[in-house]
């Protein structure tokens, strides 16, 4: 998976939980939840479905490290199976 | 009349699976606008339309695989109205889905709420509840089947306008022209207008340490898949729900001038709308779910709340409510009671915050737990009780 | 509250035949097998010995012929119980159902009455395949002139016959052959029932099941696993499949605007879709949502166990086409 | 024929004449269309009907088919309601909800008027197991054609009866053709009375175009019947001088053949025997005739002058009222 097919994944997602938003004009290193207003329920759902598309397991503990979209895309690169 | 079609997208694509549909049925497009997601051997694409006008039904559904050339919908050239009729004839699509390996299988995008003037789709029992509320079912989005109006919907709508109602005369008038959105906040508005006049609140706060019921929903979260995690605000949710049932005075209506205790648990919990404003929906029985239970029921509820899918018993049954704005950063909420609910619970941010326990100062994960109540209903007495059940409870998160 | 007992289904039908046997000396059995061989299903066991072949009376394989004899001897003053071993062996008394029994009353210009009884078993699910198996109460649901009763609880088993028994006109009795077993505490005096109206036998608010025999239970059991996921559905059972009382279940769908209706029978041209009929006709603007229905596949029922179980309405089908309903997904 | 006695000799002149020209009228006023529905006339049967039935008592029950005008007539139902209920009046004797098909008199004890062939014949079983479960001795006559014998409840009901010895006595009109279809091309063995031996049940063949035979016959079955002996096949060898209803071409007859049987025509087989006896003038037929002419035109008048059910009343008798 090239880092601008994990985007679109990325993409999808968070417009699924923020359907009125445009992600593609996040900054790499915004805060995706202050921007986007996206609540602990919603940014769960996204790491959930990121998980599904990636086959990335996710733990707990490391949840803030994908509070940008360049520490998304770099956590889930590094980890892609 | 144009189509929209699976594309080509190189010389060797054969095939295409359509992942997601991002646009519904009726809905206006134009010439480049994104409306769907397409996967194939090379990776996920966005695809655009070359025409404007408006989308008709999906003639393939989420999560199937055509090949290239294959009509996936129309887009006609006509008025919304026109196409409304066809969106309203059942896709025969969804049969024929087939699992993803990539994605879980994506529901059908179910036809939003469409309102013409010319044909509602209202149910027959809605169309009459409707009549006799004096709802004009104009101004009521169906969360129904294909979005077709339900019987919650007019009592959700008749309710807004019962809190509006005792002070209509200096409202001003709901125009035709308000957004829903607009008409949400009046109603909003009407109902804590109310409330602040005739609910005589009191507040009571408290600091509660969670530390302990942190590190045991980690330990039990390390144990659980993704999907299966649970969030720390279950077990605030949780723990609430059994102090009420130590303390039920403050689960129940004031009604007829008298407390009416309510022997059922439902927990309306505050939702706010990416498009504004606020939703209570109820989640059931909520001190006999297990924490797996109550957090798929939240998730599930968050979800259809805000894709517009609640139940009729969901907007009516709560019996009382909770409000957490942690997520924002916020410390104490100091909430107002929904009428003719005599409860409401706060929960803040939960920060690591100064300790001092037996004489030694330490860190701790804490959270500021508030309860607004009716005086006319309960004393601080009951309501401090409360809070100290729900403190107990919390420090007992395995037996929550 | 009088004293209970434990029994089954198959002694409450028994106890039902030996009442009757004994307050009216007018009253027999007769049909293939119920005296020395004491009944298909057992059901008659040991009645021989104590009522003799006169009124426990063993007839040949002819059912056009014994159906009809049961009519002549209704005719002549009797109250006949007749027994047919199951619903799909009644096609060969068809005629004598239809064309004389229930028609008699009415071409004679109101002359000629028939007092008769007549008990068959019905269902599927104990792989009896495609002869033995069916459930065409709803056909009998159809005819005029006949009251067709479908009695799932004990009290039923016990207490439609005599009822059965006093009316001037045909009854029909289909006992599912699923429930022959089914034990439970039945009143020491339980006694005869009225044959006239449904019941709610479980009280909910959020969807109305329409049901009647052994689907009855299954219901229940749905309704059950329903309620812990906070869905409260309402049970009714028709008991009696022709005249229907559609008083109750209308009463049900005003509290409840939904409705599922489970029927063992095939779907098309079905007592469901008479049921499904009924309620647009009287209850249209009660509805929240479309009727749905619940019914066997539509084949002839097959053999194998797992595709036995696959053509019936069953509990998990019931309870997610409920989930579905209520959720609308 | 000796020992001919004129007076029962007249009377069964007299019913068979009336069924006769009854029949004749009714297919006048068919054409007229004042009576729809299926017409099947009895005529050149009638010895067969009035034959049996005099060797019945009020007390036994008669269980026919839709060719039952004549047995209808023979058992004593009045002319008047017959007609009324063939014009589909109230009046008529099932108010006009069976028609010519479907004939029931409670106070005759006449069960139909049973238009499903061989239908009627497990009913005549039950009705005579209800008596010999009651102790009451009655016998229960039943008539079906030689089509029926084709049918399974023809071999049922025989087995029945004669397996619980019950006291039923089967007449079996054989006008040799079921239908349209001729015996020959139905039935592997024509000898129709040759069936009961199968069930060892007792039978007899009689001329069914002779009154006094037939009426003999009927009196022996029936003393074997009620002497405990179970029950009894007697078949009546006749023929029927019209088509088998209104709306037939007889395509499946030849004129010749009519006319052969026309010649043993049952009524001027009684009226020449007694005529030759000497008891029989032209002057009392003449009388006789008119006699006969005189009730048939009252049965019409009185179902003209009889009046239409309301239709308000259409579901009843559907169930019976007494209920509830």
């Amino acid at each position: 998976m090239t880092e601008q097919e994990l985007l679109s994944h990325i993409f999808a997602e968070l417009k699924k939980v923020a359907p009125e938003c445009d992600p593609v004009e996040l900054a790499p290193d915004e805060n995706i939840r202050e921007a986007l207003d996206i609540d602990s329920f919603s940014f769960l759902r996204v790491l959930v479905g990121l998980n599904e598309r990636t086959g990335v397991d996710i733990p707990e503990s490391d949840y803030g490290k994908l509070s940008t979209l360049a520490a998304m895309t770099r956590y889930l690169m590094a980890r892609l199976p | 009349m144009g189509e929209f079609r699976m594309p080509s997208l190189g010389a060797d694509m054969e095939t295409g699976k359509l992942v997601e549909w991002l646009v519904v049925p009726g809905q206006r497009v134009k010439r480049g606008d994104i409306v769907a997601l397409v996967e194939t051997q090379k990776g996920l694409f966005e695809i655009e339309v070359f025409e404007d006008g408006i989308m008709g039904e999906p003639l393939v559904a989420a999560g199937q695989t055509v090949p290239v050339g294959t009509l996936l919908a129309r887009i006609e050239a006509g008025t919304a109205k026109a196409v409304f009729t066809e969106v309203r004839t059942e896709p025969t699509v969804e049969k024929t889905t087939e699992p993803s390996p990539v994605s879980k299988p994506q529901e059908t995008i179910p036809a939003q709420p469409t309102i013409s003037s010319e044909r509602l789709s209202c149910s027959p029992s809605a169309r009459r509840l409707a009549l006799e509320l004096g709802v004009d079912l104009a101004t009521v989005q169906g969360t129904g089947p294909r979005g077709a109006i339900q019987r919650s919907d007019i009592e959700a709508a008749a309710q807004a306008k019962t809190i509006t109602s005792p002070q209509a005369t200096a409202a001003p008038a709901e125009s035709a022209g308000d957004t829903p959105e607009t008409r949400m906040r009046q109603a909003i508005a009407a109902a804590v207008s109310r409330s602040n006049r005739e609910i005589p609140h009191y507040y009571l706060a408290t600091e509660i340490d969670l530390s302990h019921p942190l590190q045991w929903l980690e330990e039990e979260n390390r144990q659980r898949s993704m999907r299966e995690r649970i969030l720390p605000v279950v077990l605030l949710l949780k723990a609430t729900a059994k102090a009420l049932r130590d303390v039920p005075e403050l689960n129940g209506f004031w009604l007829n001038d008298r407390l009416q205790v309510q022997p059922d648990i439902h927990v309306g919990f505050a939702i706010a709308l990416r498009t504004g404003g606020l939703i209570s929906p109820a989640i059931h029985h909520v001190d006999r779910l297990s924490l797996g239970e109550l957090m798929q029921a939240m998730a599930d509820l968050i979800e259809r709340t805000r894709s517009g899918r609640l139940r009729g018993s969901e907007v009516t049954d709560a019996t009382v409510s909770v409000t957490n704005l942690g997520d924002r950063g916020i410390k104490t909420v100091f909430g107002i009671i929904y009428p003719p609910q005599v409860a409401l619970i706060g929960f803040g941010k939960i920060s690591e915050r100064p300790w001092a326990e037996n004489g030694m100062l330490g860190v701790r994960r804490c959270v500021t737990a508030t309860l607004a109540a009716d005086h006319r209903a309960t004393d601080g007495h009951q309501g401090a009780l409360f809070l100290e059940a729900l403190n107990r409870h919390l420090q007992q998160p395995e037996a929550l | 509250m009088s004293a209970t007992q434990t029994t089954t289904y198959r002694e409450a039908v028994k106890q039902a035949i030996r009442e009757a046997m004994h307050r009216d000396s007018r009253v027999f059995l007769m049909g293939e097998d119920v005296g020395h061989y004491g009944g298909c299903y057992a059901v008659s066991k040991g009645l021989l010995a104590e009522f003799g072949p006169e009124r426990i009376r063993d007839t040949p394989l002819c059912e056009s012929g014994f159906v009809g004899a049961g009519i002549g001897a209704a005719l002549g003053g009797m109250r006949p119980i007749v027994e047919v071993m199951t619903v799909n062996f009644s096609l060969l008394a068809l005629d004598q159902i239809v064309n004389t029994a229930a028609s008699l009353l009415h071409m004679s210009g109101g002359q000629f009455n028939v007092p008769l009884v007549i008990r068959m078993a019905t269902g599927a699910g104990k792989q009896l395949a495609a002869q033995h198996a069916h459930s065409f109460e709803g056909w009998y649901a159809h005819i005029p002139g006949l009251r067709v009763l479908a009695p799932a609880t004990l009290e039923d088993a016990r207490g439609m016959l005599w009822t059965a028994l006093e009316d001037p006109d045909p009854v029909l009795i289909f006992e599912n052959n699923t429930l022959y077993n089914m034990e439970g505490m039945l009143a020491e005096d339980a006694g005869p029932v009225d044959i006239d109206t449904a019941r709610v036998r479980r009280p909910g608010r959020d969807l109305t099941l329409i049901t009647y025999s052994a689907s009855l239970f299954k219901c229940l059991d749905a309704a059950k696993i329903l309620a812990e996921e906070g869905i409260e559905a309402e049970v009714i059972d028709l008991r009696t499949l022709r005249p229907l009382d559609d008083a109750t279940y209308l009463a049900s769908i005003a509290r409840t605007h939904r409705v599922l209706i489970v029927d063992e029978g095939w779907r098309s041209g079905s007592l469901s879709a008479e049921i499904s009929a009924r309620i647009m006709e009287q209850a249209f603007y009660d509805l929240d949502l479309p009727v749905e229905r619940l019914c066997s596949a539509e084949v002839p029922m097959p053999y194998a166990k797992h595709m036995e179980e696959a053509a019936l309405p069953q509990v998990d089908k019931i309870v997610a086409t409920v989930r579905r309903m209520m959720h609308h997904g | 024929m000796n020992g001919l006695n004129k007076e029962q000799a007249l009377r069964h002149l007299r019913q068979m004449l009336l069924i006769r020209r009854f029949e004749e009228k009714s297919a006048e006023l068919y054409s007229a269309m004042k009576i729809r529905g299926f017409l099947h006339l009895y005529i050149g049967e009638e010895a067969v009907a009035v034959g049996v039935m005099a060797a019945l008592t009020p007390e036994d029950a008669v269980v026919a088919t839709y060719r039952e005008h004549g047995q209808a007539l023979a058992r004593g139902m009045s002319a008047a309601s017959i007609m009324a209920e063939m014009y589909g009046k109230v009046e008529g004797c099932c108010r006009g909800r069976g028609g010519s098909m479907h004939l029931f008199d409670a106070t005759t004890r006449f069960y139909g008027g049973n238009a499903i062939v061989g239908g009627g014949l497990p009913l005549a079983v039950g009705l005579a197991l209800a008596d010999h479960m009651q102790g009451r001795q009655r016998v229960t006559s039943c008539f079906f054609g030689d089509g029926a014998v084709a049918e399974g409840d023809f071999h049922e009901s025989m087995n029945l009866a004669a397996l619980w010895k019950l006291p039923v006595l089967f007449i079996c009109e054989n006008n040799l053709y079921a239908m349209g279809t001729a015996l020959r091309y139905t039935e592997a063995n024509q000898d129709i009375a040759a069936k009961a031996a199968g069930y060892g049940m007792a039978a007899a063949a009689v001329d069914g175009m002779d009154v006094q035979a037939v009426e003999a016959a009927a009196r022996a079955a029936v003393a074997h019947i009620q002497a405990g002996n179970g029950p009894y096949l007697l078949e009546c060898r006749t023929y029927r001088f019209r088509p088998h209803s209104m709306f037939d071409t007889e395509l499946y007859r030849t004129k010749e053949e009519v006319e052969q049987w026309k010649q043993r025509d049952p009524i001027e087989l009684l009226a020449g025997r007694l005529r030759e006896a000497g008891l029989f003038t032209e002057a009392e037929r003449v009388a006789l005739e008119r006699e006969v002419a005189a009730e048939v035109e009252a049965s019409v008048a009185f179902a003209e002058a009889g009046t239409w059910e309301a239709v308000e009343d259409l579901t009843r008798f559907v169930t019976t009222e007494r209920r509830a």
